[in-house]
């Protein structure tokens, strides 16, 4: 017999393709199973003159060869994406309780609606009159996240709920402007997500921490003490990260009001209140809403979502433009750029496609249902929450909304086993973990938010397993928790080294 | 009311019970009444998944699609491109499309390591040593580009071509405003005259190709803002890099572009993905945005993918960070990831000779036309401009009357050019359609 | 705090649905999901009249309550359906070299094109005026399949192979029938695939077992003394079922026509010969084809596949109706039914749907591609084999083609380990099984069809697995083998059991 | 020239230098060159995906579909219902597309369950105690189902109520002709008189409803067969089964049916999926034909499933199998179930009161035509027949013109019945349609 030809078995020259049962194996950098000259791609006959690259591209601006892409089939592509996934949970595996992040599950109709080639086959530049269904669509979309918030007008463009802070920034900068008013300033909650100060930073502010009180809402009086007329505004979530409402809305959209300022609303957390509560009822004048949260549009491993920011009517005339409006006389769809625009978020109308997604589980749920997901919602969390009132501390004990904060300090204390580690070894009990650490004022935070589609019976199973975890901890003073997750395609991954080799990107090896 | 929600009432009835409430609006008694709102939303009720699913199809009816409806030469940078049916299929895995931002990295290793597939190739295609794991799309891109380089050189003053998406430039505005200081840089016969002073840059920005499909002299925009101190930003085109030489070996110091080609249907304009690439040193462990996967071990020394360096990001630093951007565009990078890999090098190259040869035969069709030009002399690579007799929303109207999107009015963007049309050829047009399209020109442009 | 809801623990009354992570964890029955009164459906608002169910049905034919179903949310149920794909190896997860089966790659691009409304929304019964892309898509797959056996004339309804042996029996019957001879008996070889002789038993006939002779091709000495006025015919697999050629096959085929018999054509082996030998050539009458196997119809965990069957000229009148044809005088498709055909085979057009999927895999890999699908096929085959020639014995040892079939008799005799045992040590290894204890002839049988879509490096990566294995169980006795397979979802399982306790649906506990 | 063949030109000839051979052809040099192929296959080159797509879809607008196209009331054994996205998701997961049987339990629970599953719904439709993997369609389950009631009374005699479905009855008579004797039993004002003496008969198989949508007393017949030694087997609708009483609790000793109406689209007939359920004694060990799968457990004592009493089958029993049957429609199988499970029981009693209030609604505006009259005095479900003035083929013509597929004429199968025309009525179709349709039918019958 003659040898086994190099070919076959020289590392990067192809790797092999096939995987044990969702394997535990290392699984190849596509790269890894590239083969020089292997192609799986194919293109349309077009019958057009076959110039070749020479022919087509002077010298001075053409490469010498294409950029190095793996080379593999389109079966070893196919496997290991596939495989790929079969590394990974998901909302549609199980349970997804990550507080602050609404890991609802996603309605298939919506990937139906979002895929219609009436929607994804249109270029955004495209003339308005070849365009009426989305525009349409828009519209309407504009027109029911403004009922829900209740706020007067909206812009669909930001990408996300970082960028709805952005733009809302911006509009309150412009709308200060307007008045003829400098200020330098923006409030934020020490319990604040960090995209809030982050945004703050770039729309040209300053951030200044406003304390939480021993309930974990806004300290009034030290709010009393920040508001100045250098303050361009509050910024807060409501009900905030540690899944509390602001009781005292009222009184802190007055002080801010009084003192000049606009009120923004980071609608992270809008599942808890649909159909209760609306922010501008409460005196907001900004809103974001993200709509990966609230409106099902799946997350897909972090993205894409869409953070379309609603505002009271004062602040209508400067909102990005182009926005969708019907025209009363034609009765068509048009384009129109409010008179003192910002100007656009983004690069064409916002991520439309998820726009559609969001719009097509806002017509299934209708009115009455949105309102039944917030109840939902917070039942599960309250319930999910005085289950394990003897199994973590509780430092914010005001009655939670649909997510709750538990710290894991006792745990911590008692055992030396962290949050960090009950959340690892709660992976083995087949649920996702919660949000670790945050907010920030809570030590060894566990952030819960079961969220309104898991069932009474999924819920009660979460916290039997948080039971079991913490129980299992106090006994075996961590042992299993610190050496988990012991289930997962790979076990607990170094977090430091990554920092220190920075391997950002595959090279041969 | 909608069907999601599983809670029967015998479970609403016991789970109340446990908290010793009587009823789920009980849940809401600690809320003022100030702010309840009574009677529920003005919304209407909810409906049946096939009643959702008819008014979708009815919106999608009422659009004239560019793909599948007309036959497009549409781009000014949204292309139509062949998407490879697995592709879509793998991108649309569910533990893909339903998971979070992989912060649990034992349980995210899919996702994880897809993102750290589409870094190496994103950084191979501009030739740059790192990627991010994306941003929201071309447009923030760019002014996460300015950002950085404002960031790196701790000036304020960013220069930017007139050949860059007039979108894009607007959102450079629109973001910016508050902290950088813009100029812009004019087009002279289809590419971007540059000052000879450059000032106290911070970056300079240019497009390759450019808005208007021409090839810019990226070498010499590079040499120019280095000998200011500046970075240069090179807004570039990565179906291009399939032909033209990677703007890294050019000289850019970051690379930015919008990936919709690779993946992405057109889609009304989004959800698209931001391209984002830089050196690796000085810029990546405190400037660069975004996400960002590094390689590491787990416990059991098995190689292992984690998200890495967020200290730079909004949820440590926060008002410091380097960016605030949170949630991306994992899945549009994904997908993106995926198509490239089915192109594989050879098959990035083939796309862009495609679309080239495409490009090259109609405009070598349309110019023939009595009283059609090109724009201008510039090389272009498969999107070039022409000046049209009569207003090219004239001839767009017409063309549209016989099944054609005949390309993008430039009019609203650049006056100066006069009757101006934008258009792109990409390897979905036959000889036969460019054929069909030239005779259809021809009549319109009377 | 009051106790737990019973509602929420009880058995039976909706379990939790999370998962660890491609869980090792039971997966609920779906059952046990149910929770009374829980619902996910919904239906489109018709206006209709509401009448109920008593008005609707009279009582002598109206049930009292409906069937007994599960009662789980949409997110239960994609949650449930989700786990149990994770738990379960697929080809788009990595190599199968499944012998006989054909596990080659199913291009994406047929599911695409099996799924166009143009297609899928089209009612069988409709006329043909109506139907006319889906006539001429049959036509030309007939047409098509024709040209690649080398046969006149086609069936498409079938819906999969061992139907379409039956089918072909049928015609044999009217063929013989027509000539007014009584015929009582097939021949089959004894290597042939079971569904041989239970269609053979199906058709009125009864089987005949050839021997195959040292070389593991049909006896010719056997099978002359086989062949006389009682043999209606003769099926035969060509490559058999050993993966080899039956080199003889124009003596063979002599002997059987000169005894007035009919020779039938198993095509599941059609994959080895594509381009290269047709069956109407090596003089075979009948041929049914595996679309599912050859022309990447997806398995879809057992079916539906596809299995049309070509005739010889002769054979033509008999072939079951309808059949799409092309009126030359309106340039219409119409259906015909051949003047003496046996009759509808399928309650419709055959498996069309799948039909469409093989339609569009040979109009991707055309005429030069599915040669060269072949030729990969056998080339994969015959280097894997060569790669385990220390490693197995090859009793048959002819040249093979896209299969082979090793015996693990040697290791059994040195070890005790069994081709079974080796088969689940392999799934650790990353690779589905090969085919086990089939064809029938070979001792302790392991039959390896690498098929053409695995890349050199994935054959070879098979290759050091096997060596792997079985150098492991010469060294351990057969410890890691008899344990084996440990990285599934589940471990060994008991077949005996399933057969004594015969639990055959789910039973509330 | 395909392209999913991986080999490179290098690879190959490493694999061939390793064989010894110097080209492919070589490793086809034993067989005798009578038999080889010259010159390749007479069948065109390969195409891209682009183009293959392009050839589909021409095709299928080639088709006036149904659904979709037409507003439809075509039944006959076929019907439009709809389809939950949740359900075409799951179904189309790649682990159940692309997997083979479940031979090898261990890798294949998914699959496994999901057939255990579909087993225990299948039966509990029926009201029978066991339900098989699946058959290829309705009418090879009604052939399994006469095999099984001859195997197990060792008679050769079938009565077959010619209100079967047509080409179930014509599917039936191919197939068993070779071993089975049928005998038709007539219909009388839309059922089955059976003849008062059924003599030596095996089977006795009755539709309920049968194919006018007529309901049968399925008691009845059961007692009849019963009485004379025969099975009663019942081609049962499982849609039907929400509302009607299970023939198991009728007497049917075997049940089967058409699986479509459950998470599958028209697809111009298949695949669909031929539902089968028997008593469990004494029929199920020796003679239920097809797969079967089982609870069982693993090595370490966990629930598992697997294939069971494969010793019925042809692998194991070759010639004296149960049947001949090997791939089957899994993957339609466990469509039905993911949908099944997605109604529950209250959604598909809702589904069956939705088909029966349309159909009961057609029915009554269809009547009031001039002309127009039931085609029988019996009991129907959603599927009726009516008698028309004019030809049905005529009626059917017109009505097409307007955009409805009105039904299936009944002529060519029931000629003694006059101008027959069936019509179906499922929950897809709204009462604006159905007013609509009737407007065109008063036309269309003048
Ligand atoms: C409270 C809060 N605010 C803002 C954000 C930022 O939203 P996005 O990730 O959509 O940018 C998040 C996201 O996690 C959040 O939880
Ligand atoms: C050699 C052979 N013949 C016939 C068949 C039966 O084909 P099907 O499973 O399509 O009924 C098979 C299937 O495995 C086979 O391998």
């Amino acid at each position: 017999m003659s040898s086994v030809p190099e070919l076959l078995t020289t590392p990067n020259a192809g790797r092999a393709s096939s995987a044990a049962v969702i394997g535990r194996d290392r699984e190849p950098v596509v790269f890894e199973l590239s083969s020089p000259g292997r192609r799986g791609w194919s293109f349309r006959a077009t019958g057009m003159p076959e110039w070749d690259a020479a022919e087509l591209v002077a010298d001075a601006h053409r490469n010498d060869a294409p950029p190095v892409l793996p080379e593999v089939s389109e079966r070893d592509l196919v496997a290991h994406f596939t495989r790929l996934t079969s590394r990974n949970y998901s909302v549609d595996l199980g349970a997804y309780p990550l507080g602050s992040c609404t890991m609802k599950y996603n309605p298939k109709l919506c990937d139906v609606a979002s895929s219609v080639p009436g929607l994804t086959g249109v270029h955004p530049a495209q003339p308005a009159e070849q365009t009426q269904g989305w525009l349409r669509l828009l519209a309407e979309l504009e027109d029911v996240l403004c009922r829900v918030t209740g706020m007067t007008a909206a812009t669909l463009q930001p990408a996300a709920g970082a960028q709805g802070e952005l733009t809302g920034l911006l509009l309150m900068r412009a709308w200060h402007a307007a008045q003829g008013s400098v200020r330098t300033k923006v409030l934020i909650p020490d319990s604040a997500h960090g995209t809030n100060p982050a945004s703050v930073t770039l729309a040209g502010y300053q951030t200044v921490e406003v304390p939480s009180d021993a309930r974990g809402l806004v300290d009034l009086d030290a709010l009393r003490e920040l508001v100045d007329d250098e303050i361009a505004g509050l910024m807060l979530t409501n009900p905030n990260t540690l899944g509390l409402f602001e009781t005292d809305i009222v009184e802190i959209a007055r002080l801010v009001h009084d003192a000049g300022g606009l009120l923004y609303y980071d609608g992270a957390n809008l599942n808890a209140i649909l159909g209760e509560v609306r922010p501008g009822d409460m005196g907001f004048d900004i809103v974001h809403m993200n709509l990966h949260k609230t409106f099902a549009v799946p997350h897909g491993g972090g993205g894409p979502g869409a953070g379309p920011v609603a505002v009271a009517a004062r602040l209508e005339e400067f909102l990005p433009g182009p926005r969708p409006a019907l025209d009363a006389a034609t009765n068509r769809y048009v384009w129109t750029t409010p008179p003192r625009s910002i100007g656009r978020i983004h690069g064409w109308h916002g991520n439309a496609l998820a726009l559609a997604r969001a719009y097509s589980y806002i017509l299934a749920n209708g009115g009455d249902g949105l309102q039944r997901v917030a109840e939902a919602a917070v039942l599960n969390a309250r319930y999910l929450k005085e289950r394990l009132r003897d199994v973590f501390d509780f430092p914010y004990d005001e009655p939670c909304m649909h997510e709750f904060v538990g710290s894991a300090a006792n745990v911590k204390k008692a055992t030396g086993v962290k949050a960090l580690d009950l959340a690892k070894r709660l992976i083995e009990e087949g649920f996702h973990p919660p949000t670790m650490y945050f907010p920030l004022i809570v030590d060894e935070a566990l952030m819960v938010e079961p969220t309104e589609t898991e069932s009474p019976q999924t819920v009660e199973a979460m916290a039997q397993a948080f039971e079991r975890v913490v129980a299992e901890a106090r006994a075996d003073g961590g042992a299993a928790a610190h050496a988990a997750p012991r289930t997962t395609p790979v076990s607990r991954v170094d977090e430091v080294l990554a920092a220190k080799q920075l391997r950002l990107r595959w090279t041969p090896e | 009311m909608g069907h999601y929600v599983p809670h029967t009432e015998a479970e609403l009835a016991a789970m109340l019970g446990f908290l010793g409430l009587e009823s789920l609006d009980d849940l809401y008694a600690h809320i003022p009444d100030a702010v309840r709102l009574a009677g529920g939303l003005d919304v209407a009720p909810g409906a049946s998944e096939s009643d959702v699913l008819a008014r979708i199809d009815a919106l999608g009816a009422a659009n004239q699609p560019a793909a599948g409806g007309f036959v497009s030469f549409a781009g000014f940078g949204a292309y139509e491109h062949e998407l490879p049916a697995a592709v879509r299929a793998l991108t649309f895995r569910s533990e893909f499309v339903t998971s979070y931002t992989p912060y649990q990295a034992e349980l995210s290793q899919g996702v994880l390591q897809a993102l750290f597939e589409y870094q190496t190739m994103i950084s191979s295609l501009f030739g740059l040593d790192v990627a991010n794991a994306s941003l929201y799309d071309g447009a923030s891109a760019a002014v996460e580009g300015l950002n950085l380089a404002a960031a790196a050189t701790r000036r304020k003053v960013a220069w930017v071509s007139a050949a860059v998406h007039p979108n894009v430039r607007e959102v450079i505005r629109t973001l910016t405003a508050p902290r950088l200081e813009l100029r812009e840089a004019p087009i002279v016969d289809g590419v971007t005259r540059w000052p000879d002073d450059l000032g106290d840059a911070a970056a300079v920005l240019v497009a390759y190709p450019n808005v208007l499909g021409c090839l810019e002299d990226v070498a010499d925009a590079a040499r120019r803002a280095h000998d200011a101190g500046a970075l240069l930003v090179a807004y570039a085109d990565p179906v291009a890099a399939g032909l033209l030489r990677s703007v890294g070996s050019l000289g850019a110091d970051v690379a930015v572009g919008e990936g919709q080609p690779f993946g992405t249907p057109l889609g009304f304009g989004g959800p698209y993905v931001g391209l984002f690439a830089t050196r690796q040193a000085p810029y990546v462990r405190r400037w660069l945005p975004g996400r960002l996967v590094g390689e590491t071990l787990d416990a059991d020394e098995r190689r292992a993918y984690v998200l890495t360096l967020s200290t730079r990001e909004q949820h440590i630093r926060r008002a410091d960070a380097s960016s605030n951007v949170c949630t991306n565009q994992t899945l549009i990078a994904i997908a993106a990831a995926i198509h490239l890999a089915w192109l594989g090098s050879s098959g990035l190259r083939e796309l862009a000779v495609r679309c080239a040869r495409g490009a090259r035969y109609a405009r070598e069709q349309l110019v023939r036309i009595p009283g059609v030009e090109p724009l201008a002399d510039t090389p272009t690579l498969y999107e070039f401009g022409l000046r049209t007799p009569v207003p090219a929303a004239t001839v767009l109207e017409r063309l549209a009357e016989e099944g054609y999107l005949g390309g993008v009015d430039l009019a609203p963007h650049y006056p100066e050019l006069g009757n101006a049309l934008l258009l792109a050829v990409t390897e979905t047009r036959t000889k036969a359609e460019v054929d069909g399209f030239a005779a259809a020109f021809e009549k319109a442009v009377r």
